[in-house]
C-alpha cells in the first residue's frame, strides 16, 4: 500500500495514545463525517505542560496516523510548544503525505489547538488565568 | 499469510487460457492487421474470431462489436457518439443518478455542448423505477442510458422493463453492462437495448479492451477519428492481443456461466447472511437478493472504508470501498447518497467481490478477521463512543 | 521461402524483452493500479516506472506523460481536447495538408462543432514551410497541428522552426511524433511543442497503447470522462500490461537509438539508390535525405501499387503502398497528391520501412524480386503499351 | 491474403488471356487511373463468336483477377452470349470480391460490352450489319 509512507503506515497500524481522558482538561473536535474525517483530542495539563494527551478518530488511513502523530508531538511539551505544531510539521513527521489527504486528514493539529483553547477558555471562565 | 482476492468488482484475474491465445499476438503474429500481406492475416482472422465470441456471449451479431480501449471508453463512445448522431431530433439525454462516472460525466460534456440532461432517481436498494424513466422522457428526448447493474451495489436493474419504454417512446437506449457482461447471461435482443457496453478485465480477459454492441443500423458519430479500423466507427491501430483475449474471455464466460454463478452465489449468500450476524449495526447495500451473483456489499456505521480496507490488507484480504477517503476526489460514493444513505453512514462502505478461485473457506477467513478489525477501529471512533454514550444515557 | 518484413511503418515487431516485461502483468500482478490494497501496488508502480520510462524517451517530466489507447487516440485528445480547452481564445486551427487522419479528421470534426482551421500546403517533398504557418495563423487561431514526420513518405518537418512561430504568436502546439517518437532522437523542450503523440507499437511495442505528452500547465479537454486515472485526463482502467511494455520499448529505443539508426540508414540508402537504377521510370517519394532512417518509399510508373505488394507477398515480402486500391475507402494517398503527383503517378506507390531485424541480404532480395514483378505488371498494363507506342513514335 | 478469395488469387496469380490482339475486331476501355482500376479489352470476333478475348490491366489484384474471369467466360462464346456477363456473373465465378471493391474493380464486363459495342458500330460503319 505505497501510497502511504512507512511512518505513516507504522502510525496506523500501531497508534499511540488512542482513547478518551476521563475529565479531561481541555477537549477540542474538528472535521466532520461528511468530509470523512472527524477528531477528538483531549489533554491533560500540568503546570504549563501536556501531561498526557489522547484521541479519538474516525477517518482514513492518514486521519489515524496524523492523530497519532500529533499526540506523540504535542504530549509533555508546553502549551506554548504545542501550539506551534501545525499540518506541515506533522505531515513532515509523517514522511510525507498524499497530496489529495494533505488537508482533509490533516486536521490533528487544529484539533488539538482547539483542545488547548479549550482548556484556556475554561480556565478564563474559571478565573484561573 | 492468507491471500485473499475479494476485489472482482475492480477487476478480475486474467485466465491463463486467456492468457495464453494473446501470447502469439505478443510475438510472431504482431502484425497490423489493417496490412494486405501475409502478416497482416493471422491478427485479422484473429479480430475476427474474437468478435465473433463477444457477440456470441450477448447475443448479438459479429458486426455490431466494435471494439473499445476500456469499458469507460465504451460509455463515452455511446452516450456522445448516439446524442451526436441523433441531434437533429432533439437534445435531452437522461441517465440515472448511479451511473458509472464515464456515463455521468459524458452526459455533463455533453451539457456543455448545448445538451441537457436529466437524472433519474433510485430507491433505496438502488433500483430505478421504470416509470420514472418514462416520465424523464420528453418530446426532446433523443437517448436513454441506464446501466444494467452497478459495480458498487450489485443491484440489477430492469433493464427490459425500460427497453419496452424507450422502444414505444422512440429513444435510443444505451445500457453500461460492464458489471454484468460475461458475469450474467445476457441477451441484447432480449433485453431490448440499442447500445450496450461491455469490458474485457471484469470477466477473466485483460485490461485495455471494452467493447460497445451496437444494433444494426443505429447511427453514431465517432469518438475517435481517423483510419478505418472497426468499420471506420473506432479508428486506430487494433490491440490485437487484448482483443483476442478478450475473445478467449467472452467464449470461456459464455460456457462456464451457469456454474460460476452457483459458486459465487453460494459465496455471496454466506457472507451477506453472516456478516451482519457478527457485526452490529452493519447494513446491506443494494438490493438484498436481486444483484450480481459475487457481489456483498456493506456499510459498517461509526468507522470509515479506507481504515477497513488497510487493516483487512494487512490480514492478506483485499477489498473495496465507496468510501470519501477511498476516492482520489474524496467524495463519498455519489451512489450510495443517491440511494438516501446520510454521510456518516456511506463513509463505512465495504464492497466483497467473489471470484471463480475463492472459497468458502475465505469467507470464513473474513468473517474471522473483519469483527475484531470494526472493533479495533470503533474503540478508536468518537462516533461510536457518543453512540455507545447515547445508548447508555438512554 | 525468405520472408522479408519490410513493414515496419504499419507496425514493428514486440521485442522479446519488451514481451517479458508484460507477461506479470498479465498473471500474477493483474491488479488494478487504482486499488488500495496490495493488488494493486505493483501495476501502479509498474504504470510509474513506464510513465518515467516514456518521458525520459522524449525529455519530458514523468507528470507530463498521459497513456492513451493508440497514437490515433492520442491525436484525437490533443487536437480536440486542446481546441476545446482554449475555445474562449478563439475558434480557429491550423494543420498541414499531409497530416495523418486521425489528425485531418479531428479538425473535421472541430469544424462540426463551429471551429475552422486551414490547411498549410507542402513542397514536392513534403515539406512545410514555417512561413506558411506563420501566414496561416490568425488572430483567432489558437492551435497548431503539425507531424514530426509522415510516415508514408518519411519526410522530416522543421518541427523547431515551427515552434518558435507558434510561441512567438502565442498558440498551442502539438505534433503527431508518431512515426519518429522512438525512432529518432527527440526533446520536447528543443522541438519547441506543446504536445506530441506516441505509439508504442512504432518502437517495438505492443499494439492499443500510446502516449500523449502534455507540458506542464497547458491545458486540456478529456477526450474520455469518467474516473481519476492518469490524473482525471484519460479516464478508464489502464492497460497494465501494454503501458508496461510501452515503457521497456521507450527505454529500449533510447538506448539503442543511434545503433539503430546507423543500421537503417545503410539499409535505407541502398534502396533508395538502387532501386531507381534498377528499374526504369520510378521516383522517390518524400525527401531524398532528410527522412525517416528506416523509410524508403517510390512511385513505379504505369502500374499499381496493390498488385506489386500482393506479388512481393508471394515472394515472401511485407510492404504497404499509399494507393487508392489498398486503402479501404478507395482514395488515392491525400499525401501524395498534396505533393503534387497525379493521380496515376500515385497509384504506383511502395513504402519500405526498414526494421532491426532486417540485413542488406533483404534489400538485395528485393533489389532481385522487384525488377521482374515490375516488368510482368507493366506488359499487362494499358498506361505502359501506350507509353511505349508513344515512344516508339516520338 | 485473405481479403481475396482463392479464386482471385489464383487468376491475379495466373491471369488468362493477358495481351492485345493485333487489328482487333473491337477494342473496349473503362475505369482511369484517378480510380484506381484502368481495363482495355481487345477482341477477335468469328462468325457471331469471340474467337479470341484479350486484355490489358491497370489496377489492384482484384482487378487483374476480373478481367482474366470475364476474358476466360467470354472467349468462344456468341455476342449475345458475352453480353448477358455482368459484374455479379463474374464476382460469383471469381467466389465473391471485397465488398468496397466490387464497383470499383469490377469493370471487366463494361470493358468486354464496349468492345464488342465496338465491333458492331465498325459493322455499321462498314456496312457489314
Ligand atoms: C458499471 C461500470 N461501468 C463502467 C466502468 C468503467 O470501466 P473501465 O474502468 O474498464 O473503463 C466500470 C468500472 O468499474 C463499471 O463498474
Ligand atoms: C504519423 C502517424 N500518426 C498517427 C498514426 C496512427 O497511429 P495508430 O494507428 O497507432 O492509432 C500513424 C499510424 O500509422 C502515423 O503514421
Amino acid at each position: 500500500m505505497p501510497i502511504y509512507s512507512e511512518k505513516v503506515m507504522e502510525h496506523f497500524m500501531h497508534p499511540r495514545n488512542v482513547g478518551e481522558i476521563e475529565n479531561a482538561d481541555g477537549i477540542g473536535e474538528e472535521g466532520n463525517p461528511v468530509c470523512g474525517d472527524m477528531m477528538t483530542f483531549y489533554i491533560k495539563v500540568k503546570g504549563n505542560r501536556l501531561e498526557d494527551v489522547k484521541f479519538k478518530t474516525f477517518g482514513c488511513g492518514a486521519a489515524i496516523a496524523v492523530s497519532s502523530m500529533v499526540s506523540e508531538m504535542a504530549k509533555g511539551k508546553t502549551i506554548a510548544e504545542a501550539m506551534k505544531i501545525t499540518p506541515k510539521s506533522v505531515a513532515d513527521m509523517l514522511e510525507g503525505l498524499p497530496k489529495n489527504k494533505f488537508h482533509c486528514s490533516n486536521l490533528g493539529a487544529q484539533a488539538l489547538h482547539k483542545a488547548i483553547e479549550d482548556y484556556q477558555n475554561k480556565q478564563k471562565a474559571g478565573g484561573k488565568a | 499469510m492468507k491471500k485473499v482476492y475479494l476485489d472482482n468488482n475492480s477487476t478480475t484475474p486474467i485466465l491463463p487460457e486467456v492468457r495464453d491465445v494473446m501470447l502469439p499476438y505478443l510475438a510472431e503474429h504482431f502484425g497490423n492487421p489493417s496490412c494486405l500481406h501475409e502478416w497482416g492475416d493471422p491478427p485479422r482472422e484473429a479480430l475476427e474470431t474474437a468478435r465473433n465470441q463477444v457477440a456470441d456471449l450477448i447475443g448479438g451479431a459479429p458486426e455490431e462489436i466494435i471494439f473499445t480501449g476500456s469499458g469507460t471508453e465504451s460509455n463515452n463512445f455511446a452516450v456522445k457518439g448516439l446524442a451526436m448522431a441523433n441531434q437533429k431530433k432533439g437534445k435531452h439525454v437522461v441517465v440515472s443518478a448511479i451511473e458509472h462516472f464515464s456515463v455521468l460525466n459524458s452526459a455533463k460534456t455533453l451539457e456543455k455542448m448545448g445538451f441537457t440532461y436529466s437524472t433519474v432517481a433510485v430507491d433505496k436498494y438502488g433500483v430505478v423505477d421504470p416509470e420514472n424513466v418514462r416520465k424523464a422522457i420528453r418530446d426532446d428526448t433523443i437517448m436513454v442510458s441506464i446501466m444494467q447493474a452497478n459495480g458498487e451495489i450489485g443491484t440489477l436493474e430492469p433493464i427490459k422493463e425500460i427497453g419496452k419504454i424507450t422502444k414505444e417512446k422512440g429513444v435510443v437506449f444505451h445500457t453500461d453492462a460492464v458489471a454484468t457482461a460475461g458475469t450474467i447471461p445476457l441477451n441484447v435482443k432480449e433485453l431490448g437495448v440499442d447500445a450496450l457496453s461491455l469490458a474485457s478485465n471484469m470477466f477473466y480477459g485483460p485490461k485495455g479492451v471494452g467493447a460497445l454492441w451496437l444494433r444494426k443500423g443505429t447511427r453514431i458519430t465517432p469518438l475517435l477519428d481517423g483510419g478505418i479500423q472497426e468499420g471506420g466507427r473506432r479508428a486506430g491501430t487494433e490491440n490485437v492481443a487484448g482483443i483476442v483475449g478478450m475473445g478467449k474471455a467472452a467464449e470461456l464466460a459464455k460456457t462456464h456461466i451457469a456454474v460460476r454463478n452457483e459458486h459465487l452465489t453460494r459465496l455471496r449468500d454466506r457472507l451477506l447472511k453472516e456478516l451482519p450476524a457478527r457485526i452490529s449495526r452493519v447494513m446491506i447495500t443494494g438490493h438484498p437478493q436481486n444483484r450480481l451473483p459475487g457481489h456483498a456489499s456493506f456499510c459498517v456505521e461509526f468507522i470509515e472504508g479506507e481504515s477497513m480496507l488497510m487493516l483487512l490488507n494487512s490480514q492478506g484480504v483485499a477489498v473495496t470501498s465507496g468510501s470519501a477517503c477511498t476516492s482520489r476526489a474524496l467524495l463519498a460514493s455519489h451512489v450510495l447518497l443517491a440511494m438516501g444513505l446520510p454521510h456518516e453512514i456511506a463513509q463505512g462502505s465495504l464492497l466483497f467481490g467473489f471470484g471463480m478461485s475463492n472459497t468458502m473457506e475465505d469467507v470464513d477467513y473474513v468473517l474471522d478477521v473483519l469483527p475484531p478489525i470494526v472493533d479495533r477501529l470503533r474503540q478508536m471512533s468518537p462516533l461510536y463512543s457518543k453512540f455507545v454514550k447515547q445508548s447508555k444515557g438512554g
